[in-house]
């Protein structure tokens, strides 16, 4: 395991550490309880909006707290979902009466651990909604599985819903925007390489010099089935094709789309997927009104790509362009 | 002769040394399905457990084993985490205030966390999780407990199963937990789970007889 | 080689097609040419600020440009300086009438194709100043080198200056505060393992599983020594010591501090590295009044990580929080 | 007998071909102690060279070399791009309007791409660079023209020597371009660039012997 780190077991907290000093003027770090949570916390009467899950998927969801987009960041241990303390910790940080939205990656450990949380949260008299993102096509949803995996498009959900939060609205409607904007967006990934975790040591899996997996999820696991390597304009062709029939777009539609790496990838190869990408809109005559090419959500050094589409309309553009200024998105201001 | 607070306070000191012997081992279990986490998700729970219950020498059986459960909701996380949470909870709850477990009142308790899994995890029995050790293991507890055998052959029965059925995950196709995403592919494998649930019972089931 | 892309000789050129659809609002490029320019170039009367260099650098230089930094990149082959044809074809699209000035990192290739250009562009009467950066630390500059590669200071000063030309500064002034960007700051990197140029289709350098280079420039080469891997915290002290001493740094200086991922690093690792960066500056009473974390200039593929110090005042802090709107880095608007 | 402009078209070709085949032994000299691009840069100017003088079947020695010269400073990049460009441009400087070269205009040819070399990189002998193949040639060629022997031998003579100086750099301790930056690590690796040097040397004797 080659690794710019200390101890396996403190890496996190580590991580943490570092984050705090990096961007002191924009977030808090509880080093203690593991949170992350918005300078100015808690905002009398916005509606406050809580992810977290594993770490290993950096900037996501730390990066991803300040001025328009998350109130508080929960992460667990190294692909392994927090616990209900942090989460309740967060939640009575940025509470500022308004409510707390719960924003949830669709696996069994996080849906659980937040499904506590709000017991708890409402045990004591806080409003908490929950949403949980699903838009992992590469999982057949059906009685089989777990139900699709939450991946890129929480991202996208974060940035949007934070952008109405921002602007007072209330909790039952940041809650539909965020059902809203899950409904519209689907997402796909492969890899071309594992990853290790810290505590692990060694890869995960082991993938031959010719060989790829398509239908990989977040937390360095095997995807849904291994293949030949091929080219990027096949490899993009392979992820874009059933995030389309999915989400069922057509031409004239307006998309966001996402070029995602999952943290070993250089942004070189990226920019050559998201060209091709273009090439197959176009081709479809579905419009990239906005788009996103980098690490967004990661799976640690994994090599290899995600790619997100969300079907774009007057409100969703509207918030996705609203300013935003955390530690890994900014704009407009 | 029934089971003992002492004995309980043993089987999670025994619990927190065989989990952190297979650390390794479960997460090369859970690298072939999963996210290879779970054996430092265990390890972390239970290594939190000994040290919240050093002091608790004279706790009956309830309240040990509802701090075992808060210990690891708070400790553990991902899917482990509220499972084996709910079910150390189920199973403090049905035996509040006791100091001693006779046969009847072991499987009541392993009932509960069976149920506290189910309820909090929607899964069934053959979905290639944790379950598929822990009913079998329920069901031979049942079955001994009409026979009436002593505890210490009880308990040997209810680990035996555990670790019939934690092997029989190995052909099971996974719909439940992370490992439903490999789809056909989960098939070949030991479900991680049911393996560190196999361990646990089977450091009861040593415990009480050693 | 693993790598999402089609043929290695495409390369650069899919990457720009992708850049320019997914920034469409901040540049153009010229796929022929194979320069990137700004939008809004020629802007009349603001000195133009021209770089450029081997591709693998990404997002350096051609994420750089766009309001308040670089008026156009000019990226060769993989690892491989651009030609002067590039250079000056740059400088014709981005001559306002106020001169242009090449920001140069120093490697012998990249220094005799901009000497080219310059002497070009002279010969047509456009004024051009250049300036080179130099600071890596790792090479003892002496009689028996090239001289210091220009390495992380480069993107700083990409930033710092550019904010300057902004406010429509004469060339020789904005050449002056190049020069003194590049004399205040120094860089040292490492690497964990090495990468692959796509033409030549295997990693540059094999390391063994226990061992680490120190030195590292940013083309994927061997560095000064090959030594035993070890932990987060000692790999900082090796890096971040020569920099503090080469700089003169003492206590109650301030410092522009950047962690920088060679790019298949995760933001995780980078952020334990900034943490013990942050831990060693304190016990010698340096501030960092500001940091950078993050992928800002790579080596495609390769794990490992670079320490850039820039010493602060007044002027270049103002500088450096100036406005900057550009496809990697944005913040102020 | 002279060399004629068609010899040299021919060797622009041969030398275009054998670069091409030393693509990769090229850069994998350069992964030693550079950044694996020297292959692919030197493949990449001779392809666009090619192209460029394909219909010069006509033009004068001075004109063919300065396009050559022009076609890498505009296709190589990298070090080698300004320096194999100027070394040409100089050559064709030197030839200029010619239609055929005896020994002494050769020798004059090299002494004139080799200041250019010298002028652009402000390297010298010995510094484990391409010079370290020229200046030996060089010299080799100025002996060869004293000794007033055959074109032929004159130019077998000076790839000869360029061959001597480029394994001569395996020893020698890089204190120019990307190399230096190895220090002693850069000793016991040949150099990329006097390698490719040597290749188009050689393909010029072999040209004109054959
Ligand atoms: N819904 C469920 N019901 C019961 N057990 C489950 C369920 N989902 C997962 N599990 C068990 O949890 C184990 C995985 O635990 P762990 O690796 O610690 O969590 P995670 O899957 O979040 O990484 C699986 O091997 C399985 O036995
Ligand atoms: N200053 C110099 N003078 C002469 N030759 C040089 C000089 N610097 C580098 N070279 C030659 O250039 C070669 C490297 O060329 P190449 O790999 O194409 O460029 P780069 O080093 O920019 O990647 C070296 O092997 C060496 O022979
Ligand atoms: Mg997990
Ligand atoms: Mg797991
Ligand atoms: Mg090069
Ligand atoms: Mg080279």
């Amino acid at each position: 395991m080659k690794k710019l780190i200390n101890k396996p077991g403190d890496v996190v907290r580590e991580a943490l550490a570092g984050m705090a000093s990096a961007h002191a003027d924009l977030i808090k770090v509880d080093l203690e309880q593991q949170i992350i949570v918005r300078k100015d916390a808690p905002l009398q009467n916005k509606v406050a909006l809580i992810s977290g899950g594993g770490s290993g998927h950096e900037p996501l969801h730390g990066g991803y707290v300040g001025y328009g987009m998350l109130d508080a960041a929960c992460p667990g241990a190294v692909f392994t979902s927090p616990v209900p303390d942090q989460m309740l910790t967060a939640t009575h940080a940025v509470n500022g009466g308004a409510g707390v939205l719960y924003i949830i990656k669709n696996y069994t450990g996080d849906v659980m651990n937040f499904e506590m949380a709000a017991e708890l949260a409402a045990t004591e008299g806080i409003e908490v909604a929950s949403v949980i993102t699903n838009d992992d096509v590469a999982v057949q949803d059906s009685l089989y599985t777990a139900g699709r995996r939450g991946v890129g498009v929480t991202v996208l959900l974060e940035k949007i819903v934070g952008g109405l939060a921002e602007t007072g609205a209330p909790l039952s409607q940041v809650a539909d925007l965020a059902r809203k904007v899950n409904s519209q967006g689907r997402s796909m990934g492969m890899a071309l390489t594992s990853c290790t975790v810290p505590a692990a040591g060694k890869p995960t899996f082991e993938l031959g010099e010719d060989e790829m997996e398509i239908g990989i999820g977040i937390h360095g696991e095997p995807g849904r089935r291994r293949t030949r390597l091929t080219t990027a304009a096949e490899i993009t062709e392979i992820l874009t094709n059933p995030v389309i029939e999915d989400l069922g777009l057509k031409a004239g539609d307006e998309v966001l789309a996402m070029v995602n790496g999952m943290g070993g990838t250089p942004l070189l190869e990226l920019y050559i997927v998201f060209n091709e990408l273009q090439r197959i809109l176009q081709g479809k005559a579905i419009s990239i009104t906005r788009s996103l090419v980098g690490n967004y959500i990661t799976s640690l050094e994994m090599a290899g790509c995600s790619i997100t589409l969300l079907r774009l309309d007057k409100q969703l553009q509207k918030y996705w362009d609203a300013p935003v200024h955390t530690p890994a998105l900014r704009w407009g201001r | 002769m029934p089971v003992t607070n002492k004995d309980i306070l043993h089987w999670l000191q025994r619990s927190t040394q065989v989990l952190h012997e297979n650390n390794a081992f479960l997460t090369q279990l859970d690298s072939a399905i999963g996210d290879a986490d779970h054996g430092s998700n265990m390890d972390r729970g239970f290594s939190a457990v000994i040290t919240k219950i050093s002091g608790m020498q004279e706790a009956d059986i309830g309240t040990l084993l509802k701090t075992v459960g808060t210990t690891l909701v708070s400790t553990v996380g991902g899917a482990s985490g509220p499972l084996y949470g709910t079910a150390f909870l189920r199973a403090g709850m049905a035996t509040a205030g006791k100091q001693h477990l006779e046969g009847a009142e072991i499987v009541a308790m392993f009932e509960a966390a069976v149920e506290g899994i189910k309820a909090r995890g929607k899964a069934q029995a053959g979905e290639k999780t944790m379950l598929d050790a822990f009913i079998p293991a329920l069901e031979a507890g049942k079955q001994a407990q009409l026979e009436q055998v002593p505890v210490t052959e009880l308990l040997q029965r209810m680990a035996g199963s555990a670790e019939s059925g934690m092997k029989a995950t190995i052909d099971l196709l996974a719909t439940k937990g992370r490992a439903s995403y490999l789809g056909e592919r989960s098939i070949g494998h030991q479900d991680p789970g049911a393996t560190s649930s196999w361990l646990i019972l089977q450091a009861l089931a040593d415990t009480v007889a050693s």
